[in-house]
């Protein structure tokens, strides 16, 4: 049976319905005409489909059924944690009480989810060594916005004029962007062939120019920078402030706290290391905690306890201003407060170490058949080079498409930047041995198969519901939008 | 340590350390430099099984007022708008709510077709060229415009009509501070956009002028008169909107918009306390290639079938990095996905109706509840779905009174314009009932006799 | 990528573990071991699986994915009546109002229940043209027992012993089962080749040992008996009562009502006609009604309205008693209620034409490559026979298993009896014309491969997860339970 | 009239109706004669929309005291125990949940394996040789059980004991009526079968004697003394057997039953005011071809590979008409489901934490509760979750009164035996916490005083 190949426009029929609505019951038989000047109003109802309930049912349904996904694939993106999303969070982010609850509700009238904000920032700023966490940023990249703009006020504040900021080659993309977006310079520092970072070239950098200097821990290979606290001195001892990107915060929950190592400004993924669910791209909660000193420069409003009771505080003059309408990404807040109180610290604890087992586990299975970037043993990812199998004509994309076929979801690919035919491998704590044996299985054979039968790798996709698509096309003729005269293929 | 998240059981412990050829967890570790390592277990509260957690959150849940209990009349970017029931349903479903950004097209193809859905409704509501895969939410998008704006013309300030939804203007303020762009407001005293004053701020600095219609206090904006003013400057003209209200309401690229966006919250999207909401961002053609965020286009596999990808991707941050239009990287796939079920479900017939409902119905109560004596509407403007009302006590303590009656009776604007200190907005969508709206008025008649 | 082929034991490991459970909070550290006598206990724990929650989860999704349903294929499965199940409906059942009810609730304290089922008992009387309704029986076979005894009871009653029922050759399974069960002997009645109850033959074995007559209206060949009131009326003429199987409501809602036509019981399959979900199997819900003289013998209790308190009156000497522990299958209820309400009377009277004009167009389509078992019009499903495609070697079992090919699931085959190789199609209202045009073309195509290359028919299936299986093997040498040391395949 | 829930529009039946070469769908309807026809529209209440629906529905759904609101100690076959959360999110899997009997089983495979494990964890747990696929409740399983024990005996009488479930030995008796089976009970004067008067009734023509075990009183049958005596005089012994306990009591397999039922309504499956449940059956492997339902086998298709289909059919309806086994033919598969993902989520360690958690807490219980002045032990027998008390007041008047405390403590005996009218059947499961018990023997205190 080939693979569902319709858009629901292309179910659309004139007259069919889908929705379901009351009557007016209010009186007077009065129309939009009526009641709005012509001119604000549409002559035409827009070009929707108009299909029925069961039509849409079946629609998604089916469309769902060409995603692979963590709940029914191993998904080992590396970077994005794609651990399982737990069942009970999504039933308690549907409690009417949050789920139903107005942004703009009195204090007085959502003290159960500011209670909620509160403790949840608690319980991160704990987990982090941070004196204080914002949970407004909708994602990391926001959070790495807010992080390097409290820096910069920080700065102003003093009266510095610093216009640097230093990140190493091996970021990633939204730390150079974040970066830029704040109105600073990005300067890159080089990493050493091991992945760490060069300190004599990051010495080199730290002029008195520099506002921070912005890295990842572990760092984007899946290693923990041995010289971290020599680093966050280092920078601190030159006036800079130092950032972590926590997107690998799976490493080290409970083993080591970026306030401990001496950051002053790190961000949350909850989206990754706090389970709320990936959502096909989004959305995620980037909170953002800092030290004391930064404290002062937070978004604004800020959760804030009085007695027993909870109120958002908006005097906050310091403050770099609001990065979303309201408070933050509260559904995704309520998702992770609830598998925190799940696991408690020793759970979080025993997350990391598994982390970490089941991707040095990996490794160790691969490294006979693949070439490891960095020799281990790694933290919670590990990334691989198909260099070797590069010279077989066999690339990563190659490998990743016919992991597709092998019924695995493919890691992350040619990220980070210095690794030549990079895959980036993250188990997660959450799959099982047997999981990872399989897969690691299928790696072997795609090493063997490199060797023997290239041509099998480029023919990869042939199980998936279309083939290798064609980026170029796509990118030359851009068609973004559907129209009823020119359906494609 | 076993929960049920964790798939290890010791015995696997030990045999994937024997492979690994390490003594314990421990030895994996090393990297950590011992004094950096936490001492101590994580001060945290202990771990709770899942009926007490049940038990827990629910009493935290039943501590809020929410629009079940309630019968709310909250607006000013929010608003509790009928969600047809299929749409819980299948979001929830494995393959699209536990995929991540269809980084592997040929095992993505549900994410991106409805991203492609997505994208043409999106276009078509707003009467643009093309639409991205979203950004966060309606102020992060109008914060992408105006960068983008500044971007396009290369220059340097962005000036706004005070209609514009305040919580917006900071959260523009706060993305525009690292480019250093300024941020003019035209004021607005009789609850539109004043022209001559437009006039006077509008100039060869203008990258672009930004109105929102319906805007904050609920007035229709003369939108086509804006973009005459921004373009006769040279400027862009960015469009704050509301989707789910353009069934009814004039889809602002006919009215002359460069950039069209807003808060997609209302199309199936649930209040959820502020988040995660929906930011839409549309655009003409010409300026496609600035666009933040995602696109998804159509294209062909390699057998010739129809097939989408992530496309002009050169556009982002994993590729262009520092030079990236925008740093977004995770979006709002999933609110997408909402509003795309939503308007397949409501239908070209049911968005109209949604817009007929609430509008007939707000300006019922606007009738009903400015017979109530010492109250008024605030502004002398044409509304939609909402309105300012001007009471004759504090408005917040009305609020108060009426959250005894399970009434949510509307925002009061002191926080936002202390000008507005007397005064409430009030939102009515096509949920509210007659009973609700008469209840209200009852019980408004009665706190302020 | 071959299909997922585990059992959930296949994946279990000693010590790990899926569930979430508080520690006691009552004192003292008693194990059952010293509460209850040693006698009473296991010895050893049972050997149930030992996965993570995230093993469930991805086990279950992934064997999901192996079915096909309503929600993903179009499920012509005739007789079965495969309609949309409204999601509004879940959403309502699982209110904890409903959901979490318990059944010996004092009435009092569900009094919002006991309403439910007393408006869903009077709207299904209204929709039959029955003066009661139990909602009792679990699913349409129970009803028909329910109904059998009380034609028995009320027969005994008046001191009558009769010992026979009539049932049609056409008749569904259920229905001589139901009847043997009830303590009667079956008696066969011909249909006359069109499909229609050979009134001479009724006539011939309606004698004074006759307690009933029970046939399917419409008919399983898709057919409205055009004789029905002359039949109820030769029935009540010889003292016999006559039950209504009503499987097939979907086709007569708001047309014509059992009640009027002179049926004396009939039952309802709220599973098909009133949307409540099949399950993979069940659970349905059989409520069956009756006419007044029929009214004491009602399972027990009975829901009754006494001003505005409702209540259960247990006070039923006559009751042929109880079929289930509590009340009925009241989850089912609750949809079909919902379903009801949403509807209105309208509503279910376009629900039955809509389901009729689908399947006179299905038939009507197809009815120049099949032979049609009766000629049309049809009511709300056709029966269409593979004879033709019989004398080129393919049956409608591979008729069928090409369809699962092409996308499809297959309709009923090989009932009834009495139609040879039988494809019983029902599409009902809420599918498409598009939806139809694309079964019927595959169906056309399927007779032309027939013709001329059936042997691709004696392989379908090729596209689903397993291939045809062995049947006589399974029932030869059973293998109902999973051993750890004999793993099949 | 146009519904969201029916996909043809006008025009389209318009097109069908000239394919069809009818004029109108009235002709399609010819068959049936004019004076069958209804002539005026159904007298239904009219169509609500959906927010009217949710509003309506959730009103009636608030006027019952359900076990999310109140503590509750309510039991005799249907039990508030701990529903993991994954259950509810797999059953809703359109691929299962709208699926129907596995016919098609190369299309079906997902149901099938699914039975296929319910089966192998029902068998292990009863300590039978096979499990079916279900039959409707506990209640309807045990008189299958009856009628399968009259066929394969050939014998004509059912010996009950009294702590057998009275709701089940109705149902029993209602299923018993057509193949004239008659019903003997045993008394159980201390709340335990009476082995004297059970040697008198069980003899040549008993098919089966039937225990429960914990019973309907809480207390603890000798079921093995049971079996003994059934098959001394050539009966099968039927076991009625709550399956939750089985982590933790003894499998009736091990202690001599031919057949075990039972409601797995505890294995995860909601309360929903009684039903749908699922009826447990078991049996020993001779008797399989006697067996009542549907049964899944496991097989190697075409290839080779393993596969699992509808097997031994021949039992039922759909090919033996009046000579099959049983009647049933829609079953209770989904709630099979339910069961099925509850095993396998609590697993071996888990189901033995949920028994010994219950008979902890339902200890306590009968501790705290006899400590209330007045308030005693019916029956001196050991008992596992479910016990019960005799009250110095009518238990129906202090069910009443703890109702206002959110407390439902139990389910008054009365209805079910006059000689038990001042009994109360108190169920503790693991849910229930300390806080609440002692809250009820509180609140129990100060009704009684
Ligand atoms: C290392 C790293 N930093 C930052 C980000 C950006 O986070 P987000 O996508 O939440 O904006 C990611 C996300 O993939 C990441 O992997
Ligand atoms: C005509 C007919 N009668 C009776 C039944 C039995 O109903 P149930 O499966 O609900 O017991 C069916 C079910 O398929 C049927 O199609």
């Amino acid at each position: 049976m080939s693979a569902y190949d319709k858009l629901v426009f292309e179910l659309s029929s004139p007259g069919r319905i889908g929705y379901s609505l009351p009557e007016s019951d209010v009186p007077g038989d009065r129309t939009a005409r009526d009641l709005v000047p012509a001119k604000y109003l549409r002559a035409e109802s827009p070009a929707l489909p108009e299909v029925s309930e069961f039509d849409v049912v079946r629609h998604y349904s089916r469309l769902s059924r060409l995603n692979y996904g963590v709940d029914t694939h191993f998904y080992p993106l590396g970077s994005c944690t794609m651990k399982y999303n737990p069942k009970i969070n999504e039933d308690m982010a549907r409690l009417a009480g949050f789920a139903r609850l107005h942004p703009l509700a009195a204090p007085a009238a959502a003290q159960g989810a500011l209670a909620l904000m509160h403790e949840l920032a608690g319980m991160l700023a704990e987990i982090s060594g941070m004196d204080a966490v914002s949970l407004q940023p909708a994602a990391g990249a926001q959070g790495e916005l807010a992080g390097v703009l409290m820096i910069r006020a920080y700065h102003l504040a003093r009266g510095e004029q610093r216009t640097k900021v230093l990140i190493p080659d091996s970021a990633h993309g939204t730390n150079p962007a974040s970066t830029a977006l704040a109105g600073y310079d990005v300067v890159e520092v080089k990493s050493l062939p091991n992945g760490e970072v060069d300190i004599a070239d990051l010495d080199k950098h730290l002029g008195t120019d520099v506002a921070a200097f912005m890295i990842t821990v572990p760092n984007t290979l899946g290693m923990f920078e041995p010289r971290i606290v020599e680093i966050t001195e280092l920078c601190h001892a030159k006036g800079a402030q130092v950032y972590m990107d926590g997107a690998n915060f799976n490493a080290i929950l409970g083993i080591t706290r970026p306030g401990d190592l001496g950051f002053d400004v790190c961000h949350f993924n909850l989206h990754k290391t706090f389970t709320t669910p990936h959502g096909g791209g989004g959305p995620g909660a980037g909170p953002v905690g800092v030290k004391a000193h930064l404290e002062p420069f937070l978004p604004a409003p800020v959760v804030v306890k009085h007695g027993e009771a909870y109120d958002l505080d908006w005097k906050r003059p310091k403050s770099i201003g609001k990065l979303q309408a309201f408070w933050g990404n509260f559904g995704m807040l309520v998702r992770a407060y609830a598998y925190i109180r799940t696991m408690g610290g020793d759970g979080l604890r025993s997350v990391s170490d598994n982390a970490v087992l089941n991707a040095n586990y990996v490794m160790k299975r691969l490294e006979q058949d693949y070439d490891v970037a960095v020799p281990g043993p790694c933290m919670h990812e590990c990334v691989l080079s198909a260099r070797r199998q590069k010279k077989q004509g066999v690339t990563a994309t190659d490998i990743a498409k016919r992991l597709l076929d092998l019924g695995f979801y493919a890691p992350s690919t040619y990220f980070p930047l210095i690794v030549e035919e990079a895959l980036m491998i993250e188990p997660t704590e959450t799959e099982s041995k047997d999981t990872l044996d399989l897969f690691c299985d299928a790696m072997i054979q795609i090493a063997r198969e490199s060797a023997s039968s290239p041509d099998v790798m480029h023919e990869a996709p042939v199980t998936t519901p279309v083939r290798r698509l064609d980026q170029t096309r796509a990118a030359r003729e851009p068609d973004l939008k559907w129209t009823s005269r020119a359906p494609r293929g | 340590m076993a929960t049920r998240y964790i798939a290890n059981t010791p015995a696997e412990q030990k045999r994937m350390l024997e492979t690994i050829g390490a003594g314990s967890i421990e030895d994996l570790l090393v990297a950590i430099p011992a004094k950096a390592r936490l001492s101590r277990p994580l001060a945290l509260p202990p771990a709770l099984a899942e009926t007490d957690l049940i038990r827990h959150m629910s009493a935290m849940a039943a501590r809020n007022a929410d629009a079940e209990s309630f019968a709310c009349f909250q607006g000013a970017g929010a608003y509790d708008h009928y969600v047809p029931s299929p749409i819980n349903h299948l979001i929830l479903r494995g393959e699209f709510f536990t995929a991540y950004t269809p980084y592997q097209p040929e095992a993505s193809q549900g994410t991106l077709r409805t991203i492609y859905e997505y994208q043409t409704m999106i276009a078509e509501l707003t009467g643009m060229d093309v639409a991205n895969a979203s950004i966060y939410d309606g102020a992060s998008s109008l914060a992408e415009a105006a960068l983008m704006a500044h971007a396009v013309t290369g220059r340097t300030e962005i000036v706004l009509a005070r209609g514009v939804n305040p919580l917006y203007r900071r959260v523009v303020a706060t993305y525009c501070e690292g480019p250093g762009i300024r941020l003019r407001d035209v004021p607005a005293p009789e609850g539109v956009l004043d022209p001559e004053a437009a006039r006077k701020l509008v100039g060869g600095k203008t990258a672009a002028l930004v109105v929102q219609s319906p805007n904050f206090y609920g007035c229709l904006e003369d939108v086509a008169a804006a973009a005459e003013l921004a373009h006769a400057a040279g400027a862009l003209l960015v469009v704050v909107s509301d989707p789910v209200n353009l069934g009814v309401l004039q889809a602002p690229g006919r009215l002359g918009a460069d950039i069209v966006v807003g808060d997609g919250q209302g199309l199936g999207v649930p209040l959820s306390y502020g988040g995660p909401y929906l930011g839409v961002f549309a655009a003409k053609s010409e300026l496609v290639r600035r666009m933040p965020g995602r696109l998804v286009g159509a294209t062909v596999d390699r057998d010739g079938a129809r097939g989408f990808v992530l496309t002009l991707q050169t556009r982002e941050q994993h590729i262009r990095r520092a030079k990236a239009t925008s740093n977004i990287c995770t979006n709002v796939a999933l609110c997408a996905l909402m509003a795309t079920i939503y308007l397949s479900t409501v239908g070209r017939e049911g968005l109209v109706k949604v817009g007929e409902l609430s509008t007939r119905k707000a300006h019922y109560a606007a009738e009903r509840l400015t017979q109530v004596p010492g109250v008024s509407l605030r502004f002398a403007q044409p509304f939609f779905k909402e309105f300012t009302l001007r009471l004759p006590k504090p408005p917040d303590r009305v609020v108060a009174r009426l959250a005894k009656q399970r009434i949510l009776p509307g925002v009061p604007l002191k926080p936002f314009d202390r000008a507005l200190g007397d005064c409430l907005l009030v939102a009515v969508t096509e949920k509210r009932t007659k009973a609700e709206i008469d209840a209200y008025a009852d019980a408004l008649a009665t706190v302020l006799a």
